[in-house]
């Protein structure tokens, strides 16, 4: 559903209510790295960089690591540490 | 049976869906809303998933489970939404032939769940504070939220 | 709730006994006839009591287990009689503060009753054995019964 | 309900179809201990004795030593290891 040339980025808990919003779409020209995803994401939304260092991500529902490619389409999330239980 | 409800946690049919003539022990596991945590009285608890990655985890941990333990059958649900002390917030059922195997699936679900499964809960205290829980640190107080310790 | 009785175990009404606000873990054992033992078929399950001296036993279980864990509540019932496959034998509830706790108290019970509460099983074999199990030797034949291996 | 003089001894699950029956009365003249109920057992049943480095032996509901003191009126209690669960 997303368009190509976004990466949808959703944003849960703590998260979520630090930057006062569940979703971002971030324009990309092409594949990149979630390292440049989560670069973009904290200059656009303040109020992450207090919890950037424990900040936990994932790309289509399953957790990733920084140097995962990220097609336009793909969706990645951001949350804090999980507290379910 | 593996699945987020916001329903009040059925858990005798979370049972028997994993009992089996091939088990000889069952092993249920409730994780229930506590009055008091560190001296602090709790009203209530509200917890939220990443519901589409929620599920696939619950998925992926009771198949990751069956890799380590000998499980007959799984089941895990875990409730959303609102919740009161005493009410049960996850439920995890397992069969196995014997029963030290029960036990040890039963508990490494449950801990595994807890470090992954993403789902979040925030308190309510009696005081009107609310906070986000995280493991390592539950005081911790994110910006943006409605208290803090 | 502790209790031997001849009647199908009430699993739900065991575990409702032990839930507790106080409480954040609750671990429900229960132990269940299994079809085949050791490549061998059962039809059916025979348990008989001591009775007088295992429910004084069973009470001192919960006692001593209070006095190893955090118990909050705990529950066990032993069912008597002829049992069928996937029949409920014996069903332990528990419930403590946290989890690992109550995955620990469940398991310490069952490990002990077995150990101590003079219960006996006979299995009755499809093939039309009938043979007393003992821990240490499964096979044992004690003179006077039906059958032998 | 023993009448004084007598000690009660039952058997359970493979010891009691060892010996065919559930219970025995044994005369005393007084306080005894376990051993001397658990030799006049042996002796009366002979059944038994294949089974009997095997038996556990209780007195009054609790599991007890050879040395335990019965006294008339006493129940013993002599079982297979047992294998509830």
């Amino acid at each position: 559903m997303t368009p190509s040339g976004t990466v949808t980025v959703l944003f849960f808990a703590a998260a979520r209510e630090a930057i006062g919003t569940a979703e971002l779409s971030l324009p990309v020209s092409g594949p990149v790295i979630l390292t440049e995803i989560q670069q973009q994401v904290l200059q656009r939304a303040i109020g992450l960089q207090p919890l950037q260092h424990r900040l936990l991500w994932a790309v289509n529902n399953q957790y990733a690591l920084p140097a995962t490619m990220i097609q336009p389409g793909d969706t990645v999330a951001c949350f804090p540490p999980v507290s379910g239980g | 049976m593996i699945q987020l409800t916001d329903q009040p946690l059925d858990y005798t049919a979370i049972t028997e869906s994993v009992r089996d003539p091939a088990a000889g022990a069952v092993v249920l596991f409730l994780g229930t809303v506590r009055d008091f945590t560190a001296g602090e009285q709790t009203q209530q608890l509200e917890y939220e998933a990443y519901q589409q990655m929620a599920e696939s985890s619950l998925k992926q941990l009771a198949d990751e489970a069956s890799t380590h333990f000998p499980i007959v059958k799984a089941a895990i649900v875990h409730r959303l939404g609102v919740l009161q002390p005493g009410d049960v917030a996850v439920a995890i059922a397992v069969s196995t032939p014997h029963r030290a195997q029960a036990f040890a699936a039963g508990q490494w679900l449950i801990d595994t769940l807890k470090q992954r499964v993403p789902i979040w809960k925030r308190e309510h205290y009696t005081d009107g504070r609310v906070l986000w829980q995280h493991p390592a640190a539950a005081t911790d107080a994110a910006a943006g939220q409605s208290g803090g310790t």
